[in-house]
């Protein structure tokens, strides 16, 4: 018990802690990482603290220290599984299906009635839940990471490609008038203006891909995979009852994820430098 | 001054469909601006001003009567590549720099890299932005920006130049400054330039041919031929026969308004 | 009195007994009132049983003696099956024919707990099924049987009352198919028991409930193998997903009646013995590492069947 | 909204069109093996008309999964086992439950984000990790501790579906309650408003396009949570359960049918919050 | 004219720190305000106008200096309500119709139900806008909305008034009259304002105090005190009086700039 109520007051004090530092150095680049560093801290504390006052059984949440070492135990199946679902098949799926996306957009971007006509369509499709979409496409595409690709790709396909559609409208009258007036040729306004324009919201969809992309290729998983994998060491796992691997899975899945939506986010920072959402703090 | 008559609007008309209605933007406008004349055009806010110049570019398209622009339709004129316009606000693109956006027309135009580069460099110094060429437009002050994007229209040989209030954002030294300079880029290059403004002093001392217009539907109440000479100093706006020209304009404007002092 | 019964897989004929003796009411004849939750592929009896929410489930021994390896203690009460259901179904087109022939295939395996089986085989005919030189190559199967009718597997894990007929289903005709029943290749494993956590067994109220369970659950699969049809009829009435089918269920009856005759609902213990000897056999990798003890007890079945 | 309609239908003959190829390219190799085990040979047009009508095809054809469809919506009584409207009513229920739990969750969230800078550091790179999480591998787990802790029932499947519901919420609202600009926000300091001032008269209505817009996010990842929630949630009734059952014993009409009703319901949510939008939008005046 | 001091300045420094470096935006500003004074600020493009006015309503803090509004710090004037603001850009709330938006602020500071009409419907008026209370923002045109603005400012009692380029975007003759309403207001109020202007003919016509200012660093390069009477018809601006203070303004402006022509 005294375990519990020691994990409730360090979150006390490290939400006090950082309160103050979020008040004192607003700006500060090592605070952007310490506060947040220290909240994931104490959410872990919190955790370990909660799993061990209430004596829970490992079988059902394992504390973080135990899963940690499971980790560390275990990093060569780690990797292994981390290159099958996340460099195979998620990476790939996720370049196909936000390069389609994007040329589609294009394509049809200038056809109102190719728009008008998809975009519905494409919601629909967007809305079919992977569940149901993942054994069709394994039973299609084998049980290789192929076909965690091809899930990856149908899911994040219409997120980028409506972001990009919306994207390409994305310019003012102004702009498209100044154009006009030039009598630029359609490539030409594409290149020097839509392209450019778009980019905010592209970046808005390839965002929302990067966790799609993720939780496609491990849910894929689940419905048939060699053995090797994120989503098949986590459904065996559990079957074994080792809940610490089943968290180090996740544990790499959540690191992966947050890594690559910071790498996008970067990537976003460089190409969308004249965005004001990017310029924030600047005038 | 008969000059070649290069754009001819006869019986224009242009109504908006809305979804509160139709709005007569423009009623039987008749004009005829010759080829190297300045014409201001000057009237109450919402009175088409801005409609008609875009009429000119063939950025909206008249609902009745017939406009030419060098005996072309103003479609074809466009893709002859005949105008340069100086929009109401900036609209510089933020991806761009200063030069970037200064040198968006040339690239579109194909103009070869080298003079792309002399003619950007010229122009910026023409309106006191050398130096600001590799800053993004974010970075400048709103007159700095609005300077930008006349430069811009000035970077390539279009024979209108067509501005819609270009100085408005100005303070008035600036203002008298650019309005010179416009005036000698004008004598120079007999360019056919179409200038609204707000401003009837500025009106009267850019201008070969004041155009007065009042609101809904916009029509045009009177066309003043200016008395004035080509050269003109600054304080040319203290001879009488300026200050005779700017209350005739005022007398036009007021005639439009509901207010009557 | 209040019993929670967590099956380990979808409503279906396998679970008969338990339907039965809900509908017939011989639960209530015991004064018990019976939650009998479906199970299905995301659900893991033994996770249910150490969250504490069923009070008894149905499970496969080899899943229940790697639990109690990992900590959680499940006590065997009764063992309604008696004989395994479990075999590989090859397509004959693949050139199967022994299980010599398994090196450099693809065989479809269930994981989840229910790859022990599989891997206590191979270990004993010495074949690697971690993907190298010489072995098998191993499929995480998926729910169906699809591998097989697309060609992905040469063989895949199917269980004699159900996934076999969805082949036969599909309409491959039985000549054209050759199966290995892990019953026939000495290496069969006890299946469906009923499994309570070691804790509970202590308290005797508990234990008498579960007596009264036992005798209950047993009347119940007795009553079924006689019944047959009457019993797929129930079972299907209980499945509320709707995706049964009345002759598949009836035929499933009919299957499952052969691998619980014989049991009269206690654990046998030669059975066992071969069980535990088949787990630990596993080479470098056994299932379980040593010799379990007070992984079941008689105490239960003896008294509800006395 | 008319002018809308041509294009969608013109689309749509395309993708039917397409799916009816497919299915006959996909089906046919099945009608052959089944030729050749019975030692007979079959024409184009017979191996056509035989990829129309399998009972486990690799790609129903658009009829077929039509015919499910129909037969699932209208062929039953709604209160039957094999009705999609029953199933579709399960998954309905806790689709908006959790959808409820998500957008208060949401909401909570992004008020405190944009009131608390510590909060703003601290939360936001954690949702972030929390999407990256697969539902589907903890579903699970989340159900049995909730079960271990006695919460049974609906409430589990609404809090998987919350847990999926939420992150739109918040990233929409924290974006539209910091969308006034600084002059707007200056005019209020010059009244010298008090925080509750500027949350109710300026933050709030100009949140209100983008609360809308992911509240239709929103509610779509709500039903994928229920659907995945049900899987391991015991309870083996609605839509999830359905295309589980129909996975399991490869009835692949079933699934294509269960796909197609769930899609369907997305929709139709995604349509009623439009419509609520359309409306509450117009009375502030902000739909133009 | 030496009433109580409502503003004064004392060596004011402000400095904003940017990415690109620090920009140095007002530099030992030092001024007094009396009270019931108009004062004009006018000066080229960037050179600190704007952020003198926002020092004073305690939306940008100095750097440096001393600042007292009312003899309290501009913080506690502000929760004292004493500013009306009037912005540069016309920032309406679009889901507020024209009255709810003149509304705004006296529902803010809790005036009671009645009298809020009653004042909403009075600036309308002031401002020519009666009958558009129920329209949204958009329906207007960019001087409609500029005006509402204004009529936000002037809806309740503060004692001090800012106004940043109110009157930019409106053509001459609507400037003309709301120039007058301006000062109508001012001899009945007794308010102070500061006012913001790029037209030198405007600054003098309005104001008792007119800031030169000169960029970058913004400092103050001259104070004028205007001779002119406190009544004032608008054909003063035709008197010699006037012209020789638009001469000293105008030649104070072009100190501060490059171009001397
Ligand atoms: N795209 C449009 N759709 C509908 N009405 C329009 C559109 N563009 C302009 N109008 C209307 O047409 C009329 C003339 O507008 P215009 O922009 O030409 O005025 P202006 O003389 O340039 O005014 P300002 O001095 O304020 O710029 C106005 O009443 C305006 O509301
Ligand atoms: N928030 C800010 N961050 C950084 N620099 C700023 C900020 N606000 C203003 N500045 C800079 O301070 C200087 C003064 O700006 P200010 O807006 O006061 O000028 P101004 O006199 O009002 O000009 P204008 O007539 O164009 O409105 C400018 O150089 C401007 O770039
Ligand atoms: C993913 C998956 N895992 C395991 C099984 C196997 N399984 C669990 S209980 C049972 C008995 C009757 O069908 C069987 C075969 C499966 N089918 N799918
Ligand atoms: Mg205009
Ligand atoms: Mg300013």
């Amino acid at each position: 018990m005294s375990w519990a109520w020691g994990a409730i007051v360090f979150w006390l004090l490290a939400w006090a802690a950082n309160h103050f530092v979020a008040k004192r150095w607003p700006r500060a680049r090592w605070a952007r990482f310490f506060v947040p560093a220290l909240f994931g801290i104490t959410l872990l504390i919190l955790w370990e603290g909660i799993v061990r006052g209430l004596e829970v059984s490992p079988v059902i949440l394992p504390a973080p220290s135990m899963i940690a070492v499971r980790f560390a135990e275990a990093t060569g199946v780690l990797w292994e599984d981390f290159a099958q679902t996340i460099l195979k098949g998620a990476l790939s799926g996720y370049l196909i299906g936000c390069g389609a996306a994007v040329l589609v957009a294009v394509l049809i971007d200038r056809s109102p009635f190719l728009q008008r006509g998809l975009l519905p369509v494409g919601n629909f499709v967007a809305a079919l839940p992977i569940v149901g979409i993942a054994p069709i496409l394994v039973m299609w595409f084998g049980f290789d990471w192929h076909s965690k690709a091809a899930v990856v790709v149908v899911m994040v396909f219409f997120p980028v490609l409506v972001n990009m559609v919306a994207g390409l409208k994305a310019t003012d009258h102004l702009q498209r008038d100044l154009m006009a007036t030039y009598s630029a040729s359609y490539l030409q306004s594409l290149v020097k203006l839509r392209l450019p324009a778009a980019m905010p919201f592209l970046f808005n969809g390839l965002k929302i891909a990067t966790t799609l992309a993720l939780i496609g290729a491990i849910v894929a998983e689940f419905f048939g995979s060699p053995t090797r994998g994120m989503g098949f060491r986590i459904s065996t796992a559990v079957g074994q009852l080792d809940m610490p691997l089943v968290w180090s899975e996740i544990a790499v899945a959540a690191l992966a994820g947050t890594g690559f939506y910071g790498l996008v986010a970067l990537i976003e920072k460089a190409v969308t430098f004249w965005h004001p959402s990017q310029r924030a703090g600047g005038h | 001054m008969t000059a070649i008559p290069v754009i001819e609007a006869e019986a224009l008309d242009l109504t908006f469909q809305t979804n509160d209605g139709p709005i007569h933007a423009l009623k039987d406008v008749n004009l005829t601006i010759g080829k190297g004349e300045f014409v201001s055009f000057i009237g109450p806010s919402g009175c088409g001003k801005t409609t008609f110049l875009r009429c000119i570019a063939a950025l909206e398209h008249p609902t009745g009567g017939t406009l030419r622009v060098n005996g072309m339709t103003p479609d074809e004129a466009r893709q002859a590549r005949s105008y340069g316009y100086v929009f109401q606000a900036a609209g510089l693109y933020p991806w761009r720099t200063i030069a970037g956006n200064v040198k968006l027309p040339l690239e579109i135009m194909g103009y070869p890299r080298a003079e792309m580069n002399a003619r950007v460099e010229k122009v910026l110094e023409l309106v006191d932005l050398a130096g600001f060429g590799k800053k993004f437009p974010w970075q400048l002050s709103g007159g700095m920006q609005q300077r930008a994007s006349i430069a811009r229209a000035l970077a390539f040989d279009a024979d209108i130049l067509l501005m819609d209030e270009p100085f408005g954002a100005l303070d008035e030294i600036v203002r008298d400054h650019l309005n010179e300079e416009l005036l000698k880029l004008w004598a120079r290059t007999e360019k056919t330039i179409g200038f609204v403004t707000h401003s009837i002093p500025e009106a009267v001392y850019l201008s070969t041919k004041i155009v007065v217009m009042s609101p809904r539907p916009g029509r045009i109440t009177d066309v003043i031929e200016s008395t004035l000479p080509k050269e003109r100093p600054l304080d040319i706006r203290d001879t009488p026969e300026f200050l005779e020209i700017a209350h005739r304009v005022r007398e036009g404007l007021r005639a439009g308004h509901a207010y009557d002092e | 009195e209040d019993v929670t019964l967590q099956l380990k897989w979808v409503t279906q004929a396998q679970f008969a007994g338990y339907y039965v003796a809900q509908e017939k009411g011989f639960y209530g004849e015991e004064g018990l009132n019976v939650t009998i939750l479906p199970g299905g592929p995301d659900i893991s009896p033994t996770q249910v049983m150490a969250g504490g929410g069923a009070d008894v489930t149905v499970d496969w021994m080899p899943s229940a003696l790697a639990a109690r390896e990992k900590g959680l203690p499940l006590v065997n009460i009764a063992q309604p099956f008696k004989s395994s259901g479990m075999m590989l179904t090859c397509l004959k087109e693949s050139g199967v024919t022994s299980p010599e022939d398994f090196k450099g295939k693809t065989l479809g395996v269930w994981f989840g707990g229910n790859e022990y089986p599989f891997l206590s085989w191979m270990s004993t005919l010495g074949i690697a099924t971690d993907g190298s030189e010489g072995g098998v190559e191993v499929l995480k199967q998926g729910f169906n049987v699809d591998p097989l009718l697309q060609k992905q597997a040469a063989c895949i894990s199917t269980m004699t009352y159900n996934e076999y007929w969805q082949v036969i289903d599909a309409g491959i005709s039985p000549d054209e198919l050759i199966t290995f029943k892990y019953e026939d290749e000495g290496v069969a494993t006890l299946e469906d028991g009923l499994y309570v956590l070691e804790q509970n067994l202590a308290d005797p109220a508990f234990e008498a409930k579960m007596v009264k369970f036992v005798r209950a659950s047993m009347k119940g699969w007795k009553y079924a193998e006689e019944n047959p049809d009457e019993a797929a009829m129930i079972v299907l009435e209980n499945d509320e997903t709707g995706a049964q089918t009345e002759t598949h269920q009836k035929r499933m009856m009919g299957e499952i009646a052969k691998l619980t005759a014989g049991s009269n609902g206690a654990l046998d213990e030669a059975d066992y013995a071969r069980t535990v000897k088949i787990l630990m056999a596993g080479g470098s990798d056994p299932v379980i590492s040593s010799e379990p003890t007070g992984a079941w007890t008689h105490a239960i079945s003896d008294k509800a069947l006395q | 909204m008319t002018k809308s309609i041509l294009p969608v239908l013109t689309v749509l003959a395309a993708i039917v069109a397409v799916w009816y190829l497919a299915a006959v390219w996909l089906n046919s190799q099945w009608v052959y093996d089944q030729a050749a085990r019975a030692g007979t040979e079959v024409g184009f047009s017979e191996m056509v008309a035989q990829t129309m009508a399998q009972e486990r095809p690799v790609l129903p054809a658009p009829h077929q999964v039509a015919a499910g469809l129909w037969d699932g919506l209208a062929g039953q009584k709604v209160t039957s086992k094999r009705s999609l409207v029953w199933h579709g009513w399960i998954t309905l229920s806790a689709t908006l439950s959790g959808f409820a739990l998500g957008t208060a969750a949401g909401l909570l969230l992004a008020v405190g984000i944009v009131h608390s800078r510590a909060m703003d550091m601290s939360v936001m790179p954690w949702a972030i990790a929390s999407q990256t999480v697969p539902i589907l591998a903890i579903a699970p787990m989340v159900i049995v501790v909730l079960a271990s802790i006695g919460v049974k029932g609906l409430l589990p499947k609404a809090i998987i579906a919350a847990y999926l519901s939420f992150f739109p919420v918040l990233v929409g609202m924290v974006k539209g309650l910091r969308a006034p600009d600084a002059m707007q926000l200056d005019l209020l300091s010059t009244y010298n408003a008090s925080g509750s001032d500027t949350f109710w008269k300026l933050r709030l209505p100009s949140s209100m396009p983008y609360l809308f817009a992911s509240l239709k996010v929103g509610i779509a990842a709500s039903l994928v949570g229920a659907i995945v929630a049900e899987l391991p949630a015991g309870a083996s009734a609605g839509l999830g359960a359905r295309l589980l059952s129909g996975s399991y014993y490869g009835q692949t009409i079933q699934i294509w049918a269960a796909l197609f009703a769930a899609a369907l319901l997305a929709a139709v949510l995604v349509a009623l919050v439009g419509l609520i939008e359309r409306v509450s939008l117009k009375r502030m005046g902000i739909a133009r």
